[in-house]
């Protein structure tokens, strides 16, 4: 068989093969490993740490929507102290790189989390969502504000020696201007997009659907938003890009690899089929052959001038 | 993994009893797993999976067996499935029942609570004295459960809330007619009966188990979605569920 | 059979039922009419109307993505002059409310609109598309702008005499300040909401499929976010609210109704079935009669405080 | 409206033939006409209709019927539908062939193109002198349809790419080579191929018609997806078209 390329290489972070499982979708990995050798993954991102253990929201914490779903889970995460005590043990176990998803309610809460995740070099990255809303800054959620979103960003920089990914809201007016604001931030790479906000209300009960009201969208219904953004901010910076919403599939994460993404995350996907990502590295690998490609590196930013 | 239908039919009004081949799986279920069904064989909607327990186990024709009532789009998709045909089934799933040496047993099933009820049953009425109670709207809702229980040579007690057949009410009240009885309890039911279950159980010592249904994501423990509260905290009820010990589940008022 | 009463009304604007056809999704009523009568409906928003002719973006103009569809018609009409002369006569021979969609790339466009149209009482309303983009400002779309969406509703409102709703763009950061701004600037509805900004490619031709690159998701797959925009616009706004996005069935329409909605636009749906619109009312009536509620009004904004 | 399907069977590589029982409808069809097919049964997904021109009528037995090739979803969904099923079409849409009085007729489909032709070609066979041209990949994607037309009593040539059958090349290059010959011209196919046909056939003051394809949303021209340019401006394929006179079509270069 001939030997295809797949791997990639974003910032100082070297993947055997550009399938990452989102950070939410994929818990710590263990439960994964029942259904497929986790290894074979280009990385897993773990779950959002917060300062403070959190309980999350009230369940019905999911809905499904027409190629989509709704979900509120609230960042449901043992905190950092736990994290490092109990699950840095398991992530050592790997050989494949695992990237750390942080969320803060505050510029210190981000501070605090990069300072005390420092002295791990086992975790390939960290990964900083600013989705989550500042509720210093008056509830305003971190990444939709160009300004707040720098300061993030650098902030996490001056603490963490390590790679930085900075993860974009899709809930906003002009997404080449946040990923502008990471990039000088000093964000080494980009991924992209988090949920939609949007809601469901279940008619019979006149009642909303989701315990917190509000719940994050994601699947396939959001593929083509996902996709545009991903396009335009490979116009406008030079640092690499992970690629996710709705991909499903490997001829869905060639659309997002051709707009600019360098990897791609599936998150979704695993949630109905467990071992989705590593269904989209074998069609790939296939992809490539079948078409005589020898990198996959040969189709990034393919459309992309 | 795909698995073969070989039936697929109507027992009652919404109640279906589905049978798939399963060569190589099939005995490797517990009372109380379940599995999850992906529904769309064409594009994304519905886009999740569907959870149903194992109801029973045909180890002559290899075959797992559910029963399932149709209440919404998922499940009338289900029903439509032709015999032939195949679905993709994802499982066994999550924990399963203990079973227990003790002597007086108590098994409770509400409403669609009933499904998981029977193979547990027949894993542990010949080890026990079993009472069990089953409780529905109306009597044609399970009439095919009450004749495969008799079948075992078990007596059944039920309670019909329109009172078209048996005790007029709820599995509840019948139970409590009966003197509320058992060394250990397996429910499976809607929340509120379940509750009360606890709060009886509680006063009186004894304990037992639940099955709970959550809205489920994955149904493999990786999102987080499924959670129920617990005395040491949320738990998975796909995970370390869907069958928890009586008393550590924390029920909201 | 027991009467219930489907009726609604928005300012001054009066419908004998909540279900309008979206603009772009239904011509002149001219062709649904082979399908239904179309004076069933409560009313029909005609197809957006700009101060020139234009022939709109290049095909393909349409692709299917899951559970939605990316249109990019590009406005394609006759112009306002040609529709005057050409279309008036058949909208006047209606006697259902139709309502007249306008789009400019700049203030001026918008108040020559609605100053032509001024003349016209045979329109029930005027309806304002603000998500095109505005050239003379710079590229950014007029309704992502709250100074600008506010500038263009009061130059409407003060260059036409009848009732003005305005058109909210998804593709913002905070929809809520969008809609205030409508508000303060005078508007009598607001209609929400319009495509959400996506994309696609084609992999096997490593290009993008639509003619213009990008195009508007509308369908399914945009109705949890719709609705999330809706229920969040009617906590804030006193005037009344067209809601829409991915409206399908009776079930979907009376979401947005108990999100906050006074009537509903369906515009995707009439695509697959050109009777959507009249099903869901036949539906609408039924499920009132069923659960014994004597008027749609007392469904509408069920779930806001 | 859902009509019933008696017949989805596969007559070649990647081809099908479809025939639905169309009782009260049968004979409202007109050669050039399209139906527009609702595949997904349960979602949302697929969400947009199908596209496919009539290809013959069955008088006798009150069927219309479809040729469609398997290319993408939509199709391959098609594909799967079961006799006995039924099927919701829209239609018959947009306008038809004018059936002309003209003595030498010629008709060229390409790909797909052939679909439309055999229903046409049915109708004015015993009028006209007409020549028939079809072209295909290879020898097997035809043969059906030039079985059937030969039943007819008339002659068919035929080019294949590959040339496993008949003239090696396009079926421009055999038109061609019989010397681009007749009065009138009805055509369907991939846009270079009209292109070129309108070329000549402006050289030569020949006149006739295209059936042109594009995207479509709605197919009953509402939304403005499927427009061609044409002489005096933009019109619908779905609703002016898809049949269009042969000198008005503005191809883009
Ligand atoms: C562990 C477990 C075991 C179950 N075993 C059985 C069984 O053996 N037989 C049976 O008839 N039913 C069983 N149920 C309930 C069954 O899963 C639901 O009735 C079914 O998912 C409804 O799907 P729907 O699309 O028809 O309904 P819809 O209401 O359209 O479903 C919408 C969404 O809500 C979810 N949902 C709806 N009801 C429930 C519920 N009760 N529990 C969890 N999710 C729900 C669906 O999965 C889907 O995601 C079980 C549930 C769980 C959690
Ligand atoms: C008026 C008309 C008549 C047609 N008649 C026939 C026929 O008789 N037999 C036949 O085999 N084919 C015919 N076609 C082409 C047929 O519609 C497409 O092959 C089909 O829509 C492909 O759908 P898909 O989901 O399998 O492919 P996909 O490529 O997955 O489709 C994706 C989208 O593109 C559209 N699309 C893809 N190819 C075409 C095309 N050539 N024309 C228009 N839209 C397209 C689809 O409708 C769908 O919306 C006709 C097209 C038109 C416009
Ligand atoms: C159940 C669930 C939980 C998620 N949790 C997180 C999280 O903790 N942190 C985060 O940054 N993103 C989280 N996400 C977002 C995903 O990582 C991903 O960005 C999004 O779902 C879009 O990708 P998809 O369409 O492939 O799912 C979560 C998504 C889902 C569905
Ligand atoms: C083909 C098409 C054309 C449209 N044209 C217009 C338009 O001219 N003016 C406008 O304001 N909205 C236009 N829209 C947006 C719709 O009116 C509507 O806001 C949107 O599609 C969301 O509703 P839906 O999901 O029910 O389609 C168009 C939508 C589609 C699909
Ligand atoms: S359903 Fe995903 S963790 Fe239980
Ligand atoms: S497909 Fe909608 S106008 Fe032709």
């Amino acid at each position: 068989m001939t030997k295809v390329d797949l791997g990639v290489t974003l910032s100082s972070l070297k993947l055997k093969n550009p399938l990452i499982t989102a950070s939410g979708t994929c818990g710590n990995g263990k439960e994964l490993q029942d259904y497929f050798d986790i290894e074979r993954l280009g990385a897993l991102t773990v779950k959002g740490i917060t300062v403070k253990p959190s309980r999350g929201n009230p369940t019905p914490r999911i809905t499904e929507t027409p190629a989509g779903l709704l979900n509120s889970i609230g960042l449901e995460n043992p905190g950092i102290d736990k994290f490092i005590e109990e699950k840095l043990e398991i992530i050592d176990a790997y050989q494949l790189p695992v990237i750390v998803n942080i969320s803060g309610h505050s510029l210190d809460d981000f501070a605090y989390l990069a300072e005390r995740l420092a002295p791990y070099p086992q975790f390939a990255a960290l990964e900083v969502n600013v989705s989550c809303p500042n509720i210093a800054g008056g509830g305003m959620v971190f990444g939709t504000n160009k300004e707040l979103v720098y300061k993030v960003t650098r902030i996490v920089k001056e603490n963490y020696p390590g790679t930085v990914i900075v993860k974009l809201s899709p809930n906003v007016t002009d997404i080449t201007a946040i990923a502008r604001a990471v990039e000088e931030g000093g964000a080494d790479i980009i991924s992209m997009i988090n949920t939609l906000l949007g809601m469901a209300i279940d008619i019979d009960k006149q009642a909303v659907v989701l315990g917190n009201t509000f719940g994050g969208l994601s699947g396939p219904a959001i593929k083509p938003v996902a996709l545009r953004m991903v396009y335009q901010v490979a116009q406008v910076v030079d640092i690499p890009i992970i690629g996710m919403g709705g991909i499903m599939t490997a001829r869905d994460a060639l659309e997002f690899i051709m707009a600019g993404a360098s990897a791609v995350a599936v998150g979704t996907a695993t949630l109905i089929n467990p071992d989705a990502a590593l269904k989209i590295i074998d069609e790939l690998e296939a992809y490539l052959i079948d078409k005589g490609i020898d990198s996959i590196k040969e189709l990034i930013g393919k459309l992309i001038k | 993994m795909l698995y073969k239908i070989v039936r697929n039919e109507q027992i009652g009004p919404d109640y279906f009893l589905l049978e798939v081949f399963a060569p190589h799986n099939y005995n490797r279920v517990r009372p109380g797993n379940f599995f999850h069904f992906k529904l769309s064989s064409q594009g994304f909607d519905p886009l999740l999976r569907r959870p149903l327990s194992i109801h029973d186990v045909n180890y002559q024709k290899k075959r797992w067996v559910f029963l399932y009532r149709v209440v919404g789009r998922g499940t009338s998709i289900l029903a439509d499935f032709k015999e032939g045909t195949e679905v993709d089934i994802l499982g066994p799933l999550g924990n399963s029942f203990t079973l227990t040496q003790n002597k007086e047993v108590t098994l409770l099933g509400g409403g669609m609570g009933i499904a998981p009820i029977y193979y547990l049953l027949k894993q542990i009425y010949k080890d026990c004295r079993v009472n069990v109670f089953i409780g529905a709207k109306s009597k044609n809702e399970f009439m095919y459960l009450y004749n495969k229980i008799s079948e075992l040579g078990v007596a059944v007690n039920y309670a019909t809330i329109d009172g078209s057949s048996g005790f007029k009410g709820t599995v509840l009240d019948i139970w409590k007619s009966k003197g509320s009885r058992g060394d250990y309890l397996y429910s499976c039911g809607p929340e509120p009966m379940l509750k009360e279950i606890q709060k009886i159980a509680t006063k009186r010592n004894m304990i037992g188990e639940f099955s709970l249904e959550e809205r489920m994501g994955c149904g493999i423990g990786v999102c987080l979605s499924c959670v129920c509260q617990t005395k040491s905290g949320n738990k998975r009820v796909c995970k370390e569920g869907p069958v928890f010990s009586l008393e550590e589940v924390v029920f909201n008022d």
